[in-house]
Order: C-alpha cells, then structure tokens, then sequence
C-alpha cells in the first residue's frame, strides 16, 4: 500500500494544535513510515501540492480564506477540521459576541478599514469537513488514533458521549462536589477528562455532543450557583458559533 | 481453542459473491472443515481484527452445510465495510453461533408462512431452505417477499426455484419497478389479500426493517394468526452475543441469547422492541 | 546592474503566516521587508466581558508555543490588578513550568526550524534518515520540556492548573524526584547540543540595536522585575507603554513598537545581552563554547543564545525542584482576589521576547486589555536588520538571498499568530 | 468458620505482609473524597473511609481492559489476554461484598466470563463491616445490604482498640495465620462484637416507604409512569450513575491497531446504558432514544430485570448513583415516588 500524502493548513489559530502534532512524533515517529507529508508550513519548506489528506487548523475568518478553503477542499479526498478553532470556530468566535464593526476599531482603531475580517466559523460552515478531531488543543493520542483509522477506512473514532463518562472512570472528585462548575455532562469525551483531571472544570473545547440536554446543564449551573449570564458564558467560550442563535432566541423571548 | 469466549476462531473465507451493489454472501469455511453447527435463525459475531465486531445471521440452513456457511451482508459501516473488501481466502474471524433461532420442531406438520423484506431474506432463508430440505414435514409453504426495487432482490436464483417449485407459494414484490420488471408491484402488505390460510394451523415467520414490522403484524394478526406463532428476528446493537454487554437488551431479554427470534407474544406491548 | 524580485510567499518554519518581498531594481532597493498576512484574531476586543477567572485560559490561546508564558504573564497582569500576592509555592512551580515552555520553544526553533538550514535540508524530516541522532536527541529533550509542562499545568500546551492566585492541580513529590533526575540526566543531551552548535558556520552580520528584556538582580529575570534597555533605559513594568509605542503598517496585521531607536530587539539574545551576569555557571561555560558574550550584535546568534538558555533553564529546573522537595509540596488553595475592580500589568520574557499583559477589571469582568507581544517587538527591527543585510549580499545569486533573508526572519523565531491582535487602548 | 482478634496496631505489619505477595487494593484519600487504590504504604490505607467514588467492581472488571491481542496480514492470530494476578482487595463494605456477588453470578452464568473469573478467582477479598450510614444517600439498610455473612474471605468487625476477624473460607484462613498477629477471640470479645453489630441498626435508617421486596412487582406496574419524563428532562444523560454503580458491568468493545496496521489489540471498557447511542443500530435506529426510556431502563434494571435473571434486585443501596448524579436524581426518591402514587 503506497503511503497517503498528506498536508497540513492553517488559518486563524495558536498553532497550538500542529504542535501536538509534532509532538505526537515524540512518542509515534513511526508515523512517518506510515503517511508521507508533502506540506506542513510549520515545520517544513517543500510544499508538495498533491495531497489526498488534509489537516485544517484554525477559523475562517476573512472572505479570503474561503478560496484557499475551496482549494484545499478541490484537492483533498479527505478533509479533517484539526482542533476547536477549525471544528468550532473556538475561542476565535467571542468576537462574534460584539459587533464586528467594534471589534475592528477597537483593535486597530482609525486603521480598522486596513484589515480584513468577518465572523469566525468553523470550516465546516464554508466547506465539507469528513472528520474532526476535537479540543483546543488537540490530544495527542487522538490524533494518532484517527490517523490510524483513515489508514484503516474506518470511522474516527472520536466519542460522541459526554467526558463525565471519562472523568468518573479516571474516578476524578467532581468538581461539582468541589464547589466548582464543570460542562463535563454536555461536552465531547476523548481528552482524557483533562481539565476535571487537574482540578478545573470543563469549559467545553471538544464541542457539546449530539443530543446535549442545555437545559438541564443551565439548571445544574444555576444551582451551582452561577447566574444566568454566567452560566451562558460558559458555554461561549469555545462554542459560541453553535450556541450563538439560540442565545438571541431565548434573549427574544 | 481459547479459553475466552470473546476471542474468535479464526474461519477462512471460500467465497464472495456480489448479490446487489450493497449486499454480498459470503461463504465461510472453519478451521479443519468444522460444522458450525447452528440452528436456523442462530447469528455468529463476525470479527474484522483491528476494526471490530458485528452480528450477522447465518443464512446458509444446517441441512446444507458441506462444512461451510454464508452469510449475507450489506455494507453499511466499519465491519461491513471491511468484510466487503475482503477475497477469497482471506480470514475472518468467526464466534458463536449465539442465540436462539426459530424453532423448527414447533413448526412440523404446520402452514408456514415467510414475510421477508429486504435484507430480512437472509436469516429467514435459513429457516426456508431447511423447510423445503424436509418438505414433507411440513404443510403449505408460502413465502411473500418484498424489496424496494428489483436490483436489490437477494438471492434471485432461489427465488426463481421457489416460484418455480408446486409445492411452494412464492410471491415477490418491489415498491418500485424498473421497465425490465414484469412482476408485482406495491409494498409487502400488498400480498397478503393474495393469500389464503388456515391461521389455527399457520406459523409465521418474518423479519425485516422495524417499519415493516408494524404492517407486516397487522397483517398477520389480522388474518388471526395467534401472537404465540408469529415469529420475528430482531437486530440490536452488540458487542458481546453472550448476554454481558447489555446494548440488547429489549427491556429485560437479552436479544442475543433469549433472540434474536421472538414470538410476536414475547414482545407485544414491549416499547423498546419494534 | 542587479535586478532582484524575491517574494517569499508564507515563510516556512515559523509560526505564522508571513511574507518576505524584496524588489531591487537596477541596482536600487525598491522594497525590502517583512509582511505580516496573519488572519487579525482581535483577542483584545473579545476577552472585553469575560471574568477575570477566564483570562489566563483565553489568552493563552493566542499563542500555542507560547501559551505557558502568556498564561503567566495574563495571571500576573490579573493578580496585580485584583490585589493577588501569589505563594513562594507558586512562584517556583510557575517558574518551572515556564522553564519547561522555554526549554520546550528553544529545542523546537534551535533544531526543528534552523538547524536545517545549515544542514542544506527543508525540514527536520529528512534529517531521521541522515542524522537520526540528532533527530532523536532533539525529540529527547523535546518530550522532557513537554513533559515537565504537563507535570505541572496539566498539559503541554495550554495549561490547565494555572489560575488567578495559584494552582488548581500540583504535581506529587515523586513526580518531581522523577522530573528532576531527567533534568539531570538531560545534561549530557545539552552538552551535545552545544557542542552541535558550536560548529555551525553562523552567517556574518553585525547591526547593533537596543536590546530590550526584564531584569532581575539576583535572578536571570523570565517572569516580573524591571524593563531594562541596553541604551540604559529602566522601567518598571506598569509603564511599559513607554517602551513599546506601537503603530499600524498597511503591509502588516501586526503592529510595530519602537523605543529609543527606531527599532529595538528582544529575545534570548536581548536578554543574555543585559542579564549575562544572571546566568548559571554551566550556561556561561556554554556561552563560551559558543563563542557567545555581550554586547552580541549579530541577529543571527539568537538562535545559539537559545542554546544558551536552554542549558540554564535546565540547570535552574534542578535547583527549583531541589527547593520545591524541601519544603514539601503543600495542597494550597489558590489566593483570593483583595478586590475584582482595577488595571494591572503584568510581563513575561517568554521564549521570543519580552511580552505584556495590561487589563482593566470592573467587577472581576475585563473591561479593557491589552497584550503585546515579542514578535512584534521584532518586527520593525527585522526590517532594519534586512534592509542593512540585503547591500552586503545584493550581488550574490537570488537564491542566496533568498535563504540568508529566511535565515534572518527565523533567527528571530517569530511567531507570528501570537502577534496579529494587537490593539492602541488609551488607558485613562 | 472462627473468630480471631487482630489488633489495630497489627494492621499495618499485616498489609505490608500482604504486600510482599499480593497486589494489594484498599480505599485511600482521593481529595475530599475516597477511592479504592493500590496500597503502596499500610499508611495509604483508610479504613475509616465513608464511601469510593467507585466500587471496588474495577478491580473484577477494569475500566479498561484488554481481552486479546492480534496479528493482522496474510495468516492473523488472534490470543486472548488475561489480566490476572494475586491481589487482596482490603475493606469492601458491605453493600459492594452484596453488588460483587451479583457479578460473580453475571459473569459466570451461562458464558462463563474467563477475564472477570480468572481475576475474581485471584482476589482475596476482605470485606469491612459497615457500623454506620456513609453519608445521608446510603439506603442499605432498605436493600437488606447492611450486613452479610457470605461473599468474603476475611471479615473485619471494628471493636474500638480492635477488629474481629471473621474467617469464611480456607483462603482467609491461610491469609489470616500467614501474615497476621491474631488471637482467638474469646467470649468477652464474641459479646463485643455482638453489642457492637446490635448498636449498629438503629444508626441506619430505612428510606424506602416499603419492603425492597416488592419493587420488581411494583415496577411491573410502572412502565407508564409519569416519573420517566420528569426525570427524561432532568437527565443529562452523561452516565454517571452508572458507571459508579456497583452492579452495573455493561460494557463496549473496541480495536487498536499499532501505526504498521500489523497487529493490535481488542478491549474493553465500561459502558453505560444513559448515553446516546448505546442502544441504536445501523440504519440510525435509536432504541432507546428518549432520555426517559433510558432512565426507565436503569431503575428497572436495579429493581425488575436483574432480579428476574439472578434472583436478586440489582441495587445494593449504596447510594453512589445518587452522590453522582450532578442533576440530583435520586434513586430512592424515584422508587419512593412510584410506590406514592402506585
Ligand atoms: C442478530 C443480528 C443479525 C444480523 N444479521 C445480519 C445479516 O445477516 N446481514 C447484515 O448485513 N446485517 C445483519 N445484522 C446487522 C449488522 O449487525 C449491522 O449492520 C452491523 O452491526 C453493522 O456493523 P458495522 O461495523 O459494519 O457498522 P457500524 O460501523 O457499526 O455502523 C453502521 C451504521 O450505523 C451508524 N452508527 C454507528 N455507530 C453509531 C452510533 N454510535 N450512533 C448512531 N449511529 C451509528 C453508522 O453511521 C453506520 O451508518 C444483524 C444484526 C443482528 C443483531
Ligand atoms: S467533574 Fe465535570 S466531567 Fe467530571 S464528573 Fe463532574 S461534571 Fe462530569
Ligand atoms: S448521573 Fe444523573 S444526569 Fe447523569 S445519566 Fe445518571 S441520572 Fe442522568
Ligand atoms: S443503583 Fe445506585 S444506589 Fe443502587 S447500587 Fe447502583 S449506584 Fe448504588
């Protein structure tokens, strides 16, 4: 079986998460034997454009990213969404929480007119995405393991249940136990409960799962002690393009 | 051997043959020629190392096992996938075979009525074929069978036999046909008005998506078939086949060890079973 | 006469999107500079709202390299403004985990960025097959500064258990008897390592420049103390403005700085230049080994002022989990604010640079912020630094150019994500 | 089979005894909390512990677990893994000695499981006498788990300065006269331990509004109840309940495969019937879609189905479920509710 090529992209990000990957190399350098990498702007200078797979990282957030997205999306078979910010749009979003118009002069003041922006999103809200893999950022092994999948044409095997499931069998204290707020119950597993793991609640970088009982996770936030306000900014912080209609909807009613 | 009764044997692969563009069947073969040894309607959890496991009907019947079995199966996720990229030859994991299936004694000296739909053929053809292997111990055979369209009749070879056959009452309809297609046309329930029984002395036996179940049922019930002779073969999700894993469970039956053949009786008024 | 066009569309191994563009025609420089095509991420508009408990974990987010001395320097800028006097426990357990970022930043620019260069490669990948050891070693170190981050914030890149006041997570005892050993035995690595180095023919280049980093008298300064400029300058960190005067380029998303000069510098080689005294003993040996002591001027020795730290950091890693061992890690619950309304600022010298934190809190919810980042710092220098180089190397054929110019850009390790949101608040 | 005195002093040469041959799991400090770990230091071990926030079950069936490993290519083999060795799982309270029992018969029935035999089959189990409630939510004393005279080798009874030794099997006996400085007990200690176990009831209330005995009939009734959609709401549906139950052993299957695709390995992990997909096929069907089918499920399963199948009631009172649940839904408030309005 000839290896896939594969490549790497990135767009409004930290970089954080084409850092775990080459991390992952620490501890899997076998995974060079395993694909080759014909573009990867952080780490390397060739630029192979004949790619099968592709890794996007980072929100799209200018109309010019669109074409290089419809570029990558033309070449590629597979497109995957490489952490919160291509799979959520992330913390790049918040700016979705003010005017667009503020947000620019606020940073760049009379010179807002040079820079490009518009509202964060993930890639999937411009072109199809055949996988993600979640978190801000990225878990390493996750990484490897979905790898290992597309090698193997099965299905990543990213959860679809929530990370309290993680986090009891790791027999964490809950931190709701602790007096702290966690959105654990409604959150993607796959991270290892991380956060919970080390003594902070989770502020939902993976993304809410299929079915996410809001309402329920609202209440247990409210009786935690959190004000309304308070316990809706914590579902923004990393899922504000998914929660932001609902959000004007309710505040409507 | 294993000592494990979540390790497969490893079985290997004689035959594939392509049936429609999504199902195959698949014939398999035990180390040293073994005799599977299953009851019709029985299911043995196929492995695809590395990619995982799933439950599948052993369609071939007892009473033609040569020292093989077949299986038919649509590609529909990772399992399946994989199995359908396979050769002759190749190795594939095989446990079982679980559950229980339909229980033929019961059905000796009765009318046996068959109303499969879809992929819903596989497992009963089991049954079928080892009904018509002692013929003469059983009533009237009938057989209604359903598909959406007529490339994805299974088994078309049979089919044409059983229509063939005086001894047996086969109907086949598609939901939709094609300008090549000569036959019935119309959903399932369209042919049974067709048919005439003695409901007393009628065993049932059907299987196929849960839509179909509701109006195949009506059907049945409503020709007075009693609910204890209906008999119909549930899928539920798997990982074990053996009773533990729990993702079966219909209420408080395990689908794959009281299953995955019920009687209409077992599970009427059960919500989690249709 | 030299016509030269050289567009460096996306340069490679650096974080961020940036080009270079040269046009020199018939002999006269026409254009000559770095530009910065980073997507703007506006982070100072959008942490406006957010609780003061929320800062450090957004912040880092600009930065996934960096995001242990961001965190650092967002906590310090929100425990100043709050009233936060953190414990002697976590001065040093923070002080560690930043040595595990820089280590961490270092071994990634020094041998995955440049040591392809000199090595005649495109990456380090190809480098597995011809100098598999030096691959492996650099992994080695590389897996230790990660790990030694997620012994203590929880994971490598953005930390978990760093919050307002201290710590939410600690590491045990014996974890820090097994990081510690792998400190010391990492010696032998970095001794390698600075022996590498020692050999790479390092591009002539001088240009002098101001050099600008934190000072701290008793300690090589990487979090708080003094702004320092080797023009003679000294500041405390609250007025940092006066250092970085920032103003927007049309070519760049990311804003310029100047001080004393048109331009300034920071980095390992701004902060060995002013803090050379500060350095552990074993890091000076390997400043020797490298030929290495102030007043450096060449920008390309950044890169081998890296080597430098990273030895140090290693060195003073020991010693923080010797006193850490000592005194018994204590399951400390984290400081409470003394009060939730108030401006505080708060600097890092992280891997790049010295960096600054600057928020405005109403009620515990931001209200105003500020962050400049290292990379930024740089870049009006990087200009300067290329302009002076490209007359020196005009006549030389366009690839050459092409690569000293890479060269340059990289020596300054920019990151250029962490530098595109920048913003001109008015405190007043 | 006889009563010994062991000295509370003498503990701690009696774990470091059993350390030297045994893995050896207790309950230790977990933050505020507790949890069953490895003993690594007597000092470790806190038999003064209220409850874990897991069963002592991980130690018969692991979180995660590996069943075989394969080779792929040309020729695959396939060997199953099992994970087994000498091990003394010190201080089971009562409530789990009852849910370890329960599993003993899942496992073994019908499809013998080898992993969870081969390792029960290694576990010496010393089971603690539990002399007051752990915390407001135990309700063993409803469950008729409060006590137990079967489903341990060694039985500690704390009599204050120390701790009767119930010896029930010849395992415990060996364990007990190889590592541990005892005395026969004599009959001021017989009257010891039987006022000590008399004090003990009154402490534990009972929370049911009626005999545990009647919940597989009362639930038959109970299938439409309006409680499953007041609890389908409240439901966050994160599985927490069940994964800390001690009873609960429902599991998933997965494979891994190395980088290469030459070889991996097939595991295990617990799995819990609230969360979404359990229950659904291809094909998208969902059987258990609605969050209150599945809440449904998990009370009848402790009360009705686990009974039908082993016997038992397939709750122990141990209250984990409720301490768990972050949305407050509370076991003996939903029983007590049905039988309310039964
Ligand atoms: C007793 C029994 C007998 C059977 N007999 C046959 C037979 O004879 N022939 C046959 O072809 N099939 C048969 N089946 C069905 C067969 O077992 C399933 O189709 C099989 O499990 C699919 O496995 P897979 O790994 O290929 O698919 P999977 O990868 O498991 O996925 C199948 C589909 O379900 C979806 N899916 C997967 N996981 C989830 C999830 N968590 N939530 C929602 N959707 C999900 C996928 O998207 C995909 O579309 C039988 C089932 C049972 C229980
Ligand atoms: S800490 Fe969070 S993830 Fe863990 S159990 Fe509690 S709510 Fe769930
Ligand atoms: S613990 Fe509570 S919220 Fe979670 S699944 Fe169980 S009942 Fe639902
Ligand atoms: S159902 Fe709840 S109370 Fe009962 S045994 Fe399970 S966890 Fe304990």
């Amino acid at each position: 079986m000839s290896k896939p090529k594969v490549a790497f992209f990135d767009f409004a990000s930290c970089e954080g998460c084409q850092l775990t990957v080459v991390d992952a190399l620490q501890t899997h350098l076998d995974l060079l034997d395993a694909v080759e990498i014909v573009q990867f702007r952080e780490a390397m200078t060739e630029k192979g454009e004949d790619y099968a797979v592709a890794f996007i990282e980072g929100s799209c957030t200018r109309p010019s990213d669109e074409a290089r997205l419809f570029k990558i999306r033309e070449q590629a078979a597979v497109v995957v969404a490489l952490g919160a910010c291509a799979h959520l749009g992330g913390v790049n979003a918040l700016k979705n929480l003010h005017p667009l118009e503020d947000v620019r002069q606020w940073v760049y003041g009379d010179k807002a007119e040079w820079y490009e922006t518009y509202e964060a999103r993930p890639i999937d809200a411009v072109i199809q995405v055949d996988a993600v893999i979640p978190g801000c950022p990225i878990d390493r092994e996750e990484f490897v393991r979905v790898v290992k999948a597309l090698l193997l044409g099965k299905k990543p095997p990213v959860p679809d249940y929530p990370l309290c499931v993680e986090c009891k069998l790791k027999e964490n204290v809950c931190l709701f136990h602790l007096g702290k707020f966690c959105l654990g119950p409604v959150t993607r597993a796959g991270c290892g409960a991380i956060c919970p793991t080390h003594g902070d609640g989770c502020e939902g970088c993976r993304g809410l799962i299929p079915h996410p009982n809001e309402n329920a996770m609202k209440d247990v936030l409210a009786e935690a002690g959190l004000t309304v306000e308070e316990a809706v900014a914590r579902f923004t912080m990393f899922n504000t393009y998914q929660v932001k209609d609902r959000m004007v909807e309710e505040e409507a009613k | 051997m294993t000592d494990s009764i979540y390790v497969p044997e490893m079985a290997r692969l004689v035959d594939v043959r392509q049936m429609t563009t999504a199902e195959k069947l698949f014939t398999i073969e035990l180390p040293g020629g073994r005799n599977l040894g299953h009851d019709p309607g029985q299911f043995v959890m196929v492995s695809m190392l590395g990619v995982g496991e799933a439950p599948i009907s052993i369609t071939s019947s007892p009473s033609r096992s040569n020292g093989v079995f077949e299986l038919c199966v649509r590609k529909v996720g990772d399992v399946t996938n994989a199995m359908h990229a396979l050769q002759p030859g190749a190795k594939l994991g095989i446990r079982g075979p679980f559950g229980h299936g339909f229980p033929i004694e019961k059905m000796r000296g009765k009318d046996v009525l068959f109303a499969p739909g879809g992929l819903g053929l596989a497992p009963l053809r089991s049954l079928i074929n080892q009904v018509l292997d002692e013929r003469g111990t059983f009533g009237r055979v009938i057989i209604l069978y359903g598909a959406r369209r007529p490339e994805e009749l299974l088994f078309k070879d049979e089919l044409d036999q059983w229509v063939a056959r005086d001894d047996v009452e086969c109907r086949v309809t598609v939901d939709r046909g094609d300008e090549m297609w000569d036959g019935h046309v119309g959903v399932i329930t369209t042919l049974f008005p067709k048919v005439t029984i003695n409901p007393r002395n009628t065993v049932a036996v059907t299987c196929g998506p849960p839509i179909m179940y509701r109006f195949v049922l009506m059907e049945l019930l409503g020709k007075g078939i009693p609910e204890t002779q209906i008999y119909l073969s549930l899928e539920r999700r798997m990982k074990c086949g053996v009773g533990k894993c729990g993702h079966c469970q219909i209420n408080s039956m395990y689908c794959c060890q009281e299953g995955p053949v019920f009687t209409y009786a077992q599970i009427k008024g059960v919500e989690e079973a249709l | 006469m030299t016509t030269v066009k050289i567009d460096v569309h996306h340069l490679t191994r650096v974080e961020g999107h940036g080009d270079i563009v040269i046009d020199v025609q018939n002999g006269e420089i026409k254009t000559c500079r770095f530009e910065v095509v980073e997507a703007p991420r506006f982070f100072e508009a959008f942490v406006r709202g957010r609780s003061y408990l929320e800062l450090s974990h957004i912040t880092s987010r600009i930065c996934g390299i960096c995001s242990v001395g961001h965190a650092t320097a967002s906590l310090r800028a929100t425990e100043n403004a709050l009233g936060v006097e953190p414990s002697e426990q976590t001065v040093l357990l923070r002080k560690l985990n930043f040595h595990g970022e820089l280590i961490d930043s270092h071994v990634l620019h020094t041998y995955y960025l440049v040591a392809p260069d000199f090595l005649g490669v495109g990456s380090v990948i190809p480098l597995i097959e011809t100098h598999r050891e030096v691959v492996e070693r650099a992994l080695r170190i590389k897996k230790l500064s990660g790990d030694l981050c997620a012994m203590i914030g929880g994971r490598h890149t953005h930390p978990v258990a760093l919050t307002v006041g201290g710590f939410t997570h600690f590491p045990t005892e014996q974890e820090l008897r097994d990081m510690q050993q792998r400190l010391i035995d990492a010696r032998a690595d970095m001794d390698v390592t600075v022996a590498l180095f020692a050999t790479l023919p390092w591009p002539e280049f001088e240009r002098e420049t101001e050099y600008v980093s934190l000072h701290k008298d008793d300690e090589y300064a990487f979090i708080d103390g003094t702004i320092v400029t080797s023009d003679g300058f000294s500041y405390p960190i609250s007025e940092y403005r006066k250092v970085t005067n920032e103003w927007c380029v049309p070519f760049s998303t990311a804003k310029w700085t100047k001080h004393n000069r048109d331009a300034y510098m920071v980095g390992a080689m701004a902060r060995m230049n002013n803090n050379f005294d500060q350095l552990h003993p074993r890091a000076k040996e390997a400043a020797a080994k490298l030929g290495l002591k102030p007043l450096m001027t060449n920008s390309y020795l950044n890169s081998a002022a890296q080597v430098v730290e990273m030895v140090h950091c290693i060195e003073d890693g020991i010693e923080i989990c010797d006193r850490l061992l000592t005194r018994g890690i204590q399951p400390e619950k984290p400081v409470e604010p003394a009060t939730l309304s108030g401006e505080g600022a708060g600097s890092c010298d992280v891997p790049r640079g010295i960096l600054f934190h600057n928020y405005v809190y109403e009620d515990g919810i931001c209200v105003r912020a500020n962050c400049i980042i290292p990379t930024n710092q740089n870049w009006a220098n990087v200009n300067a630094d290329m302009q002076a180089l490209l007359p020196q190397i005009i006549d030389k054929p366009q690839d050459e150019i092409r690569l000293a110019m890479e060269m340059l850009v990289r020596a300054y390790d920019p990151c250029i994500s962490c530098s595109t949101h920048l913003l001109n608040v008015t405190f007043v | 089979m006889s009563l010994w005195i062991l000295d509370k002093g003498a503990i701690a040469p009696f774990v470091e005894g059993l350390m030297a041959e045994y893995r050896v799991v207790g309950p230790k400090a977990k933050g505020p909390q507790f949890a069953f770990g490895d003993i690594t230091d007597p000092a470790q071990l806190r038999l003064d512990y209220n409850i874990t926030i897991l069963p002592p079950k991980k130690v018969l069936q692991p979180q995660y677990e590996r069943l075989a490993t394969f080779t792929l290519g040309e020729d695959p083999q396939v060997e199953p893994t099992i994970e087994a060795g000498p091990t003394v799982l010190f201080g089971v309270h009562t409530c789990d000695l009852h849910a370890i029992r329960l599993l003993d018969k899942a496992f073994s029935e019908e499809y013998p499981d080898a992993h969870y035999l081969k390792r029960r089959e290694q576990t010496i189990i010393v089971g603690l006498e539990c002399l007051e409630p752990c915390d407001e939510h135990s309700f063993c004393k409803s469950m008729g788990t409060l006590t137990t005279d079967e489903g341990y080798d060694l039985h500690l009874t704390d009599l204050g300065p120390a701790y009767a030794v119930d010896v029930a099997t010849e395992k415990g006996k060996t364990l007990l006269s190889q590592y541990g400085t005892v005395r026969e007990a004599t009959d001021a200690d017989i009257r010891r331990l039987n006022e000590v176990l008399g004090a003990k009831w009154p402490r534990f209330t009972y929370r049911l509004d009626f005999d545990a005995a009647e919940l597989p009939a009362l639930l038959s009734t109970a299938y439409d109840h309006p409680l499953w959609a007041e609890l389908g709401e409240r439901c966050l549906a994160c599985g927490s309940c069940t994964n800390v139950c001690p009873t609960c052993y429902c599991f998933n299957v997965t494979d891994e495969v190395n980088m290469h695709l030459t070889a991996g390995e097939r595991l295990r992990r617990w799995d819990s019937c609230q969360l979404d997909e359990f229950a659904s096929v291809a094909g998208g069907e969902n059987f258990r879609e609605a969050r209150k089918a599945r809440q449904r499920h998990r009370f009848f399963r402790k009360g009705k189905y686990i009974y039908e199948k082993f016997g038992e009631l397939g709750c122990v009172g141990c209250g984990r479920c409720i301490r768990a649940c972050v949305a407050n839904i509370n076991i003996v408030d939903g029983f007590n509710a049905i039988h309310g309005t039964a």
